[in-house]
């Protein structure tokens, strides 16, 4: 079975997290920048694996395993906290909520 | 590859199996109790945490690991944890004031921030990269939801918006960096990246900038710290007490295994953790200058401290880390002290953020602008008070730290200066006579007298006989 | 029993503090009498105490001697690694209960004296809080087993002593002089100061075990540097050349004040200093020359002034200085058991001619200047014979107290071989024997009364038992070093046991006493010669030694050396500094640190927009920014490993 | 160990994260900002927003999804378990015991504050 480069595994993961990253920096709606951070941490997902696969170690694979995990409930957390601030409100901009600064 | 048998040492993870006990009778009371009073949970809570005392007592000076090695017990976990579980108990009382905002689901409220603690005290003693990322992010996700118990306050809800949103985006970073790491050593283990460490490949290099750059965010080192001030002013008081001083304890009980077990000496892949420190002290000091709401002061000037806490790693000595924990020490007891002033004023509320409800505090409650003065002058480091002893330890750390040392030294020195102008705007407040009308303090629970009382004694004792504790913090290690 | 006094030596120390804080806390609340009757009793304990400690000490043998209390607070600069480490320990041997009994003796007979001297003053229980205020630091001096407790002991005791001189804040006289008494010693403080860096550099400790445990390997260049940084402490403390100008002045404060503090008790603690540090000095020749030649100077000098003077009061400020030479002198040449042997003798008379001399400006409403004096033997006789008793004391007249300590300590000059400080004080000797006696003719006798306030009779109990008590000590408190059997320096022999020369004073050299001894009397008969007999003589010799008897009466101008040396150029370099600086530099300057403050903290603040994603931007371009850092140091640390 | 290929990888996610920052820190710095109302409004595939946003879905549905997900995803942990159930022997047996009893409380506590109730 032809075995694919470590090298490709990591430049995915890479664009997968830069892709993460921009979309963060240019989306408004929280739910769509709650997205891109777990693209950002399945990025980090497949590094392990990747890694993990090279090196025939689970513990990358555990890594992983439990980061899926947490992102379940950090998604859960963070959809409550975004269903509780935006119940009352008209749209979901996440500019739109700032009574803090300076 | 054969499953080896899993050592289990209830000893080492004694603390945390008491505070896990505890948040789940907690959970439980509340279940089959009807309505119980949250004085009961939070008691419960309370006991569980001078449990975790006794249970964290006898580990004092120990140096050994359970799990097969994941999870140790050693001076870089012990003074931490200690600070962790009596911020967890200062939280637990200041939460109990009557106004003091738990978004009337008490049960949770206490549940959450026991496991939060649960969280720190993994990263205190994790040992492998996934011991650090599970205790980052189960204190993480339990303070994001606290941040938001002050709902339907709308500074509430957005700090906790704004928490959960940025910090998950920095845990991405965090998540990153170890799999780099990871990929530098081939294992998940601190002690493996050591060898990586000597001879700094890029991928380390870049794996431990992207892992600094989620800590860095947890520390609220600037620029990583825009979150602070805002998630700091929204949270109930009780939950900004407990962020300012457990968070920080967590995170530097990392930052410091990684430093001394990972790098063991002073590496020029440490040089941008100096720079985000000087930068911290410089932002954190100046942007306190002119904050009218104490809590969003405090925030700012818990950036520089955490600025001023680096400096005791610089030149990665051999007492960086006692000086490190003496400080953070002297921290807690001031920064805690000091927030129970201002929940206690309030009953719990918010009605003291604001400077201008200290005028004339003096001439009102005298005892309590006393102490409140006494907790400013330490953050401040006003001789004969804690926080100055500590400072002079940083200093000592700093100044035989190197080129880098000194310059952070010099930066921490700049900082106390610009901050001993901050402190004392508040301490100018409380002491101008009274004119006019002054609101009436009605808040004197004798709940917030004791986390008030342990850190004047505190702040006074580590102010005047230091050696006492330097030589308690010191054979701890 | 035993065990209890050794068990109970924190007490001493202890309750002077305690009874201080009381009357200070609780003060306002009580009777005035309770503060007076806290002030006696926590010092009458103490003495007590010590008392009973030294009966426990005293009998046992040398080597038992030093005690050192159990030392519950190991204290050091909190620094990691602990290295410089000052433990809290008191130390008990005879030196320091010499000291220790004097202190709370004296110091109880002067504070009954107080009960009713300050009576009528409306600071009557600040007062005594400062007093046993003053005991306590004064204690904590002597008991200390370090430099650096002696130092906060030190500096104590120049608090206590600036806070009673300026007592009467009313009087700016009595302020200035608090004033310069504090400047001088601070001085002084800065010395001691300095010989404590010279010991932690050589030896890396401040304990007296340490550093004289060392003096071996210190080298005599650091060594004499020690000696001399410890005598300039000591100087400024007991008010010799050059840092004297001081103690007449201090004459402001209470005469009880005068009495303990700057005749009895604080002013010898140069003396103490010296003779605790004297392993330093008998291994630093020079320094204890030194010591020597200041001591042997004050003594002359004072007394020369002291026989113009006109003030009761500066007199005895005089004479003190003088009798404090003696003892500088004593301990300077190695004759630390003589010194000390002054010091307790000194301690008694002198006390005894403050209070004595204290009852008579009770008695004038507080007139001061002897012209107005004259005739006061009929009519307060107890103060007369009082008076006397301590005059001829002070001038070493057989059998009284001053005799055998000042012979001694002359005994001991001319033994060690100091030839020309021999001279000085045996001229000094005579001198004192003269000025005293002008005092107790002007005041007491020559004529009838010349000053216009109406003269009380003496009466209170508590003023004139503590006199009468000293005044049998200054007769019988010479007695304990008599031909031949010298207790004092036996007491003292576990502390001196390593010094170079014998210090028994038992060995009576008995022409040279008779020598000095005649001097004396020629001394007192020259005074009732020119004061008594025919005052024409004074008035005479006033005329023709016009330029001398300005220049004594002015001290020797150092008040105004030192002004033109120091205070001017100060005040004029401030006036200066003033008019230029202060309004452009140093006003502006504050003005811009906060203009500039405010700048960099709106720019802190102005960061923080409150806008979520910008957070988010700021966090990545920061994390872009580290990672571009850490590109170029992994370059440059993997520049040879990169392909 | 590390393929020297892999440094490229590296840099280039370095140079990327520096683009991607740039990509939205230069427009800020260029363009001129003249606000208008229809400028302001958020732009979602090109057709302005006619209702709140959150507003098609009842806030049950969000809850009881959320809860769905942490429950679902906790369970997968039992995977490895069954996988390497013999090896781990009594041992496993026992943490995964503890595992279900912690989860299990949590369960009761949502379930008696009306978490999974449709209203």
């Amino acid at each position: 079975m032809p075995q694919v480069p470590l090298n490709l595994y990591l430049e995915l993961s890479a664009v997968l997290f830069i892709i993460g990253v921009i979309g963060f920096l240019l989306r408004r709606n929280p739910i769509t920048m709650l997205m891109a951070i777990e693209l950002m941490w399945n990025a980090g997902n497949l590094a392990f694996i990747a890694f993990a696969r090279n090196f025939i170690d689970m513990s990358g694979q555990v890594f992983a395993f439990l980061v899926i995990t947490v992102a379940a409930a950090e998604a859960a957390i963070a959809l409550a906290i975004v269903v509780m601030v935006f119940r009352r409100r008209e749209n979901a901009d996440v500019d739109d909520i700032s009574v803090m600064r300076g | 590859m054969t499953i080896q048998g899993v050592n289990f040492d209830f000893g080492i993870l004694g603390p945390i199996s008491v505070l896990v006990i505890t948040g789940l009778v907690v959970l439980l009371v509340d279940l089959v109790g009807r309505a119980v009073p949250r004085v009961v949970l939070y008691g419960i809570g309370v006991a569980g945490c001078a449990g975790a005392f006794i249970a964290l007592a006898p580990l004092y000076g120990r140096s050994a690991t359970t799990v097969n090695g994941a999870f140790a017990t050693d001076r870089f976990s012990w003074g931490f944890s200690a600070v962790l579980i009596f911020t967890l108990a200062v939280t637990l009382l200041l939460s109990s004031l009557r106004n003091a905002d738990d978004g009337n689901s008490p049960a949770s409220y206490a549940a959450l921030l026991i496991f939060c603690t649960i969280g720190g005290l993994i990263m205190a003693g994790a040992t492998t990269l996934i011991g650090i990322f599970l205790g980052i992010e189960e204190l993480s996700l339990a303070l994001y939801v606290l941040a938001g118990t002050g709902y339907p306050r709308p500074a509430s809800e957005e700090a906790a918006l704004k928490y959960v949103l940025l910090g998950s985006l920095a845990s991405g970073f965090l998540i990153y960096g170890s799999a780099l790491l990871y990929g530098s050593a081939g294992s998940v283990s601190l002690s493996a990246l050591s060898a990586a460490a000597s001879s700094l490949p890029l991928l380390f290099v870049i794996g431990f900038g992207l892992l600094l750059v989620g800590l860095a965010f947890k520390l609220a080192l600037s620029p990583f710290h825009l979150w602070t001030p805002d998630v700091y002013e929204g949270s109930p008081i009780a939950i900004t007490a407990y962020m300012t001083v457990a968070v920080k304890a967590a995170t530097f009980a990392v930052l410091a295994r990684f430093v001394y077990t990972v790098f063991g000496h002073d590496s020029v892949a440490l040089v941008p953790l100096w720079l985000l420190a000087i930068f911290s002290m410089l932002v954190g000091s100046f942007g306190a200058l002119r904050q009218r709401n104490l809590k969003r002061l405090l925030a700012y000037s818990s950036i520089a401290q955490a600025g001023f806490m680096v400096v005791a790693l610089s030149g990665v000595g051999e007492y960086g880390l006692s000086s490190l924990l003496f400080y953070l020490v002297a921290y807690a007891l001031m920064n805690l002290g000091a927030f129970a002033v201002i929940a206690m004023l309030g009953d719990g509320d918010e009605a003291y953020a604001d400077i201008d409800a200290y005028r004339a505090l003096f001439y009102r409650r005298p005892w309590v602008a006393v102490a409140l003065t006494l907790f400013l002058f330490s953050l401040a480091g006003i001789p004969g008070t804690a926080g100055f002893y500590g400072k002079v330890l940083l200093l000592e750390q700093g100044f035989a730290g190197g080129p880098w040392g000194i310059a952070l030294a010099l930066a921490l020195i700049a900082g106390s200066i610009v901050s001993i102008y901050v402190y004392f705007q508040v301490v100018w407040a409380m002491f101008v006579p009274q004119e006019g009308e002054q609101p009436v303090t009605a808040g004197n629970s004798w709940l917030t007298w004791v986390p008030v009382a342990v850190g004047v004694a505190g702040v006074v004792a580590l102010g005047v006989i230091p050696q006492v504790f330097v030589s308690i913090v010191s054979s701890s290690m | 029993m035993a065990d209890f006094f050794l068990g109970a030596v924190p007490l001493i120390l202890l309750f002077p503090l305690v009874g201080a804080a009381t009357i200070a806390l609780f003060g306002p609340y009580v009777q005035r009498s309770a503060s007076a009757f806290i002030g006696c009793l926590s010092i009458g304990l103490s003495f007590l105490l010590t008392v009973g400690t030294s009966f426990v000490i005293f009998p046992l043998s040398p080597a038992q001697q030093t005690l050192y209390t159990h030392s519950k607070f190991v204290g050091y600069w909190a620094h990691l690694p602990p290295d410089l480490i000052i433990g809290f320990r008191l130390l008990i041997d005879p030196l320091s209960l010499l000291w220790m009994l004097i202190i709370t003796g004296v110091g109880l007979l002067i504070h009954v004296y107080s009960v009713s001297y300050m009576a009528s003053d409306k600071n009557y229980r600040t007062f005594f809080a400062y007093m046993n205020l003053f005991v306590f630091t004064m204690l904590l001096l002597v008991m200390a087993d370090n430099f650096l407790w002696l130092l906060v002991g030190w500096g104590g005791v120049g608090l206590a002593s600036y806070l009673l001189i300026g007592f009467y804040y009313d009087r700016p006289v009595a302020v200035l002089a608090a004033r310069k008494a504090l400047i001088m010693n601070v001085i002084g403080d800065v010395g001691i100061m300095l010989a404590m860096f010279l010991m932690y550099a050589h030896v890396g400790s401040v304990s007296y075990q340490n550093v004289f445990g060392h003096v071996a390997t210190i080298g005599t260049s650091a060594l004499t540097w020690i000696g001399v940084w410890l005598l300039l402490g000591a100087v400024a403390k007991s008010a010799q050349l050059p840092l004297q100008t001081w103690l007449p002045d201090a004459m402001e404060g209470p005469t009880p004040v005068s009495a303990l503090i700057h005749a009895a008790t604080m002013v010898t603690a140069g003396v103490y200093l010296i003779a605790r540090a004297h392993p330093i000095y008998d291994n630093a020749p020079a320094a204890a020359e030194l010591v020597a030649v200041v001591g042997g100077v004050t003594a002359l000098f004072a007394a020369t002034i002291g026989c113009v003077q006109y003030d009761i009061k500066r007199v005895l400020a005089y004479s003190t200085m003088s009798q404090i030479g003696y003892m500088m002198l004593a301990v300077g040449a190695g004759a630390f058991a003589a010194g000390a042997f002054h010091f307790m003798t000194h301690a008694f008379f002198k006390a005894l001619l403050f209070m004595s001399a204290g009852i008579v400006i009770h008695a004038l409403g507080g007139e001061q200047d002897i012209r107005k004096m004259g005739g006061l033997a009929t009519r307060l006789p107890f103060a007369y014979w009082t008076f006397l008793v301590g005059a001829v004391a002070i001038a070493g007249i057989f059998p009284f107290a001053g005799f055998f300590s000042k012979d001694a300590i002359i005994d001991a000059v001319l033994k060690l071989h100091h030839p020309y400080l021999f001279v000085f004080t045996v001229v000094a000797a005579g001198l004192t024997a003269f000025y005293m006696f002008r005092l107790v003719f002007l005041t007491f006798l020559t004529g009838a009364y010349r000053g216009d306030h109406e003269v009380h009779a003496e009466t209170e109990r508590t003023m004139t038992v503590p006199v009468a008590i000293l005044a049998v000590l200054s007769l019988i408190g010479g007695w304990i070093v008599l031909p031949h059997h010298d207790e004092l320096s036996f007491l003292l022999r576990s502390t001196f046991a390593d010094a170079p020369f014998p210090q028994s004073m038992a060995d009576f050299n008995g022409w040279l006493s008779f020598g000095v001894l005649l001097i004396a009397l020629a001394g007192i008969a020259f005074a009732w010669v020119a004061y008594q007999w025919r005052p024409q003589i004074a008035a005479a010799l006033h005329r023709s030694l016009g330029g001398v008897h300005a220049l004594l009466t002015n001290a020797y101008y150092f008040d105004t050396i030192y002004h033109w040396l120091f205070e001017w150029p100060v005040l004029a370099l401030a006036q200066w500094l003033r008019d230029a600086f202060e309004v452009d530099a140093v006003d502006a300057l504050p003005a811009l640190a906060l203009r500039a403050g405010a700048y960099f903290g709106s720019l802190s603040n102005r960061w923080e927009t409150g806008y979520l994603r910008r957070y988010g931007l700021t966090f990545v371009v920061g994390a872009a920014l580290l990672l571009f850092i850490y590109l170029f140091v992994a370059h440059g640390a993997t520049a040879g490993a990169a392909p | 160990m590390p393929d020297p290929a892999w440094t490229y990888v590296l840099i280039f996610f370095v140079v990327a994260l520096v683009v991607a920052s740039l990509i939205a820190i230069v427009p800020g710095i260029f363009t001129k900002k003249r606000p208008t109302p229809e400028k302001l409004e958020p732009y979602e595939c090109g057709v302005p927003p006619t209702s709140a946003m959150l507003g098609r879905f009842p806030v049950r549905f969000y809850l009881v999804a959320m809860l769905f997900v942490v429950f679902d995803v906790e369970a997968a942990s039992f995977y490895p378990w069954a996988v390497r159930l013999r090896d781990l022997g009594g041992f496993g047996l026992l943490e995964m015991v503890a595992f279900i009893v912690v989860l299990g409380i949590g369960y009761a506590y949502v379930w008696k504050k009306g978490g999974f109730s449709w209203r």
